[in-house]
């Protein structure tokens, strides 16, 4: 659909971790068109400290409640400032910006592999391959116990799969070392967390032969294709996450 | 109804109010955002004759009331352009504008002979002003004799308007406003970015892949706003202002400064409606102040005293 | 324990943030917010032979993270200095810098040799970078030759620490740098304020009485963070670096980009505790890092490639 | 009294006028060391618009609730955000700060003239005066009947004699032009309101030979006397309003 700009309500702010939250939307008639993978653009406010717009991605779309959800880490100014906002508040949003994960292939077995606030972007891709006849299986890390969120959203539209780097819960260590990966095949991956895991994902899968996309999370200044900030080095060339991505092929990237 | 239209030589502007180059891509990329042909000129991104893949990320950084960027003039080349942007953004019914890059003045010559063959570019602005190429850009802004050569060349072989987008980094920016004017430039446009830096305290490096970059925003407004008055009260030729401009207010001090018109830069990542909305502000101070035409207020700081 | 003493030739700092001159007065108007002595210096406010009344109101003007002041050097000269303020600020256990400021050589070697005989003046910081004056300043901040010329005559006729303040309204600021070290400078701070200007669009006029002043705050950062890097690898002394700095995690840029020491300026006026918060904070991230000297971060960013 | 920095909670915010309200904060052991005249500096927040502090006039006292109130006026970005706060948000203020209005001789006849917003420093002025004996005028003016507030406190120190610029309340005009300057004969005038206002009073006084004090509203940055930007010239050349001031005789001012 054609980007906009619009300001939202926010009809919820909940807490889920220490450092994350979930802000919750109320849509409007856009929010059919919302494609997974896909981001906004958040203008948090004046201060000197946030001067540019925040990109966050499309977490979770209610089409029967017409609202959608941001699940927003606290890194810095802007998410702490997020993270205070309530009920009732109002936030101005670019939307919708970037590619979109692409649809699996007949029959494909799908694991969606997420890290800490990487997940955000994957729910929405997990009910949306539901919705679409898959049943992916998600594999997970988090810090430790106390900062993975409740999966029970996961749970419903597949196996999930959890590490945890100090073990506190699931099996310990990276994604990377979850016993799953010797186990089962997987035809097809969608990733989006910190680059280091990202990379060691997509090394796996180049080496196992297993389609990849992975979501980006370039520092951008726009969102939208006009100042050339956020570029990705490709097998294209330099090119813009914001517009060509986030979602890229791991074949795309030189990595 | 208020007269907002100005030319430049014998192009005519619909309105003061034009996009910043390396701040709205081509213009095609605004279009789900505004009406380009509203405006009174596109000015459109960093162009060199070869293809550019500009410097590595990290390109930018935020800076108090600013941001860093460190493109580095990444662009696809001028075939590419005449090919695959030109036409499309032909159809926009206001003046384009390219501006213009290279490394030596060979370059920015068969450049500007290139364009000066198309035939809805309406102008150049001549970039002597980029702080994020090693060769060309700003050691050409900084430096009175290049400044003075490479416009001379580009004037003998360009004929329509051309106007030449000065540096910053500079101890007197009126000399080099003096020198092209000299040489022939139909106007100057003032300021690029000055050349900053920034540094991660926690990766404990540089934020940008080059070290220093340039900085824009509302930050360096009154320096942009000092050196366009010092420029407009030195020089016959139109001046075009920009730095920092956020909002119809800050175009109003431009215009009062002695700016002819105005581009708006940064303010478009954060609203990319920003260009437009300053236009429509700027025309509602005018009428509610009861001028009937934009240069009742160009220099009007200069006139009484 | 972290280290945080240096010295600038024999003349040693307890620690590496002062207070910058302009913004803390003689240092007695802050007495009921912090303890001078608790700092690694106190910078006074800019100090000429004869007592000056400075410019007219208004003075300064806020923008975006900044603000312009025109104050131009008001002060009751140097007569009053050793009679009235010297007697007072004699007692603060700390270096007491004077900056020292005039319309002509002979102003400024006047005033240095003056300094020279007072006991607890540890130093001076020769300003020839103020904005706000119509002769001396900037003027010989910004000409090669006048810097040369007056850091000689100054250090010919001052036997104790030489501070130079440099301009960042240059081309090229480290020529600067190397200048004033040739001829004897102990040590350069950098930057003052750049020039800029604000207008009043309701009444449309300037808003500074002198139409354009310095601009100071964290507008100026990145600015003052790149020329503090630049002259650091450029010159052999130390480098004082402000511009800015609000926080200790500003102040940790400049060290991590070579300035040997910070002065903090108009952070002061929106909290005349900052030097001191800036100060503690700078001693908890070199510890919490590991580092147990500050001279292990100065560079920092200098140092891997 | 020394000066302090400390945050101060707010127990109440009420509207007046359309541009005027009342913020009314929780004070500390300082409190009884206000003097009137008396300013403090407030830390708005962050924003790049706000970037220095707020000058705002200690406007009245109340030392039995151990709470003081700041009277302001919406004039831009930092006085609208001033006017957003609600109790128990907190304010970072700069305290006391500047000189204060001198007493009166003994037996003076007294009147205090206020413009606008420039009645804040004059109620606690008035309630000082009334506790040390006198019963001072009011000679106030607004600018219609709408943006005039509620009286209510004036009158119980004292006669209110009013003026507003369309005539909707009291006597039209300005102050100067109000009846009772030709009727009544004062010692001694303290003044406080826009610029021209005050230097109109200030040319009444000289010619009538009335002491008169004045409270300026200079631009300040810093307002304890380290910046120098807030100088007024008086007979004794350039000086700081923040630390001589804000109150002057008007024999001190070169006007
Ligand atoms: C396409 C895209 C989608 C994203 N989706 C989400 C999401 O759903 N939820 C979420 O919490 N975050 C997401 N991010 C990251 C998010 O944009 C940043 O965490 C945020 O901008 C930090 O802002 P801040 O003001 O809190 O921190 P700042 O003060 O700006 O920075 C704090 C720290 O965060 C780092 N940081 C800043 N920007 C980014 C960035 N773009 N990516 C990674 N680190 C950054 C900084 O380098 C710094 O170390 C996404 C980023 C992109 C590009
Ligand atoms: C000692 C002193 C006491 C004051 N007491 C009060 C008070 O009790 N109540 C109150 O409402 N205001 C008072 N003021 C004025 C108040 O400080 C300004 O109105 C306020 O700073 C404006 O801030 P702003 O961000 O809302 O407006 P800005 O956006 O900063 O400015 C908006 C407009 O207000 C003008 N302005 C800015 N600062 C001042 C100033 N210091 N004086 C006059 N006009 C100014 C600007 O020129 C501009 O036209 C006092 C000022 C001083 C110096
Ligand atoms: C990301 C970015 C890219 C830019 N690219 C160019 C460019 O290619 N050519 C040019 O002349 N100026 C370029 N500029 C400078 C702007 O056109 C403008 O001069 C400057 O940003 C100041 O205006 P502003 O503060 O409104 O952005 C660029 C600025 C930014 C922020
Ligand atoms: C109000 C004001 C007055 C100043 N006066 C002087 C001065 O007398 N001498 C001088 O060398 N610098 C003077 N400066 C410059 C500061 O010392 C400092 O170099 C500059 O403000 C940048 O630092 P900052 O951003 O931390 O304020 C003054 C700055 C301000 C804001
Ligand atoms: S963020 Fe500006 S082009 Fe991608
Ligand atoms: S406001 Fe700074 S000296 Fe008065």
């Amino acid at each position: 659909m054609a980007k906009r700009i619009d300001d939202f309500k926010i009809v919820d702010n909940k807490r889920l971790t220490e450092d994350l939250f979930i802000l919750e939307l109320e849509g409007n008639d856009s929010i059919s068109e919302f494609k997974p993978g896909q981001f906004v653009q958040v203008r948090v406010d004046e201060s000197p400290g946030t001067f540019l717009r925040r990109p966050i991605s499309i977490h979770d779309v209610d089409y029967k409640r017409n609202t959608f959800k941001l699940l927003i880490q606290t890194a810095g100014q802007g998410t702490i400032k997020l993270s205070e906002l309530s009920a009732g508040d109002s936030l101005n949003l670019i939307y919708p910006l970037g590619n979109s994960f692409s649809d699996p292939g007949q029959g494909e077995r799908i694991l969606l592999v997420g890290g800490g606030v990487g997940i955000a972007p994957l729910l929405f891709m997990g009910k949306h391959l539901l919705s679409i006849g898959y049943r992916p299986d998600w594999l997970l890390g988090f810090r430790s116990r106390e900062r993975t969120i409740d999966l029970e959203d996961y749970r419903q539209i597949g196996n999930v799969f959890l590490t945890t780097e100090d073990g506190s819960a699931g099996e310990k260590g990276y994604v990377t070392n979850h016993s799953v990966l010797e186990e089962k095949r997987y035809d097809r991956v969608y990733c989006c967390g910190p680059d280091p895991m990202m990379k060691a994902v997509a090394s796996y899968c180049s080496r196992k032969g297993i389609n990849c996309e992975v979501s980006l999370e370039n520092l951008m200044a726009c969102g939208i294709g006009i100042c050339l900030c956020c570029i990705v080095t490709t097998v294209k060339g330099n090119i813009c996450t914001c517009t060509d991505g986030p979602v890229f092929n791991i074949t795309e990237l030189k990595w | 109804m208020v007269n907002l239209g100005f030319s430049i030589g014998n192009l005519h502007f619909k309105n003061p109010v034009l996009t910043a180059s390396g701040t709205c891509g081509f213009g095609p990329e605004l279009d789900d955002f505004i009406d380009i042909s509203s405006l009174g000129g596109l000015v459109v991104k960093g162009t060199t004759m070869e293809p550019r893949e500009g410097n590595p990320y990290p390109r930018m950084a935020e800076t108090p009331s600013g941001m860093l960027n460190a493109v580095g003039l990444q662009n696809k080349g001028i075939d590419n352009f005449e090919k695959n942007i030109y036409p499309v953004i032909s159809k926009y019914d206001t003046n384009i504008i390219v501006n213009v890059n290279g490394s030596n003045i060979e370059d920015y010559v068969a450049l500007s002979a290139r364009l000066d063959r198309l035939d809805k570019i309406a102008a150049i602005e001549l970039n002597i002003s980029c702080p994020n190429v090693k060769k060309g850009g700003m050691i050409f802004g900084t430096n009175l004799d290049s400044a003075r050569e490479v416009t001379r060349a580009v004037r003998a072989a360009y004929s329509k308007i051309l106007i030449v987008k000065l540096s910053p980094n500079v101890t007197n920016i009126v000399d080099f406003a003096r020198v092209v004017e000299e040489e022939g430039a139909d106007s100057v446009s003032l300021i690029n970015t000055l050349l900053g830096m920034s540094i991660d305290i926690a990766g404990m490096k540089p934020s940008l892949s080059t070290i220093t970059g340039g900085l824009s925003g509302p930050a360096i407004k009154p320096v942009a706003l000092r050196m366009v008055w010092q420029v407009a009260r030195a020089v016959k030729i139109p001046v075009m202002g920009m730095g920092g401009i956020m909002t119809w207010s800050d175009a109003v001090e431009f215009f009062l400064a002695g700016a002819a018109a105005v581009q708006v830069g940064t303010a478009t990542f954060i609203d990319p409606q920003a260009p437009v909305k300053i236009l429509e502000g700027l025309e509602n101070y005018l009428s509610q102040k009861g001028f009937s035409d934009i240069k009742d207020i160009v220099g009007y700081i200069n006139r009484r005293k």
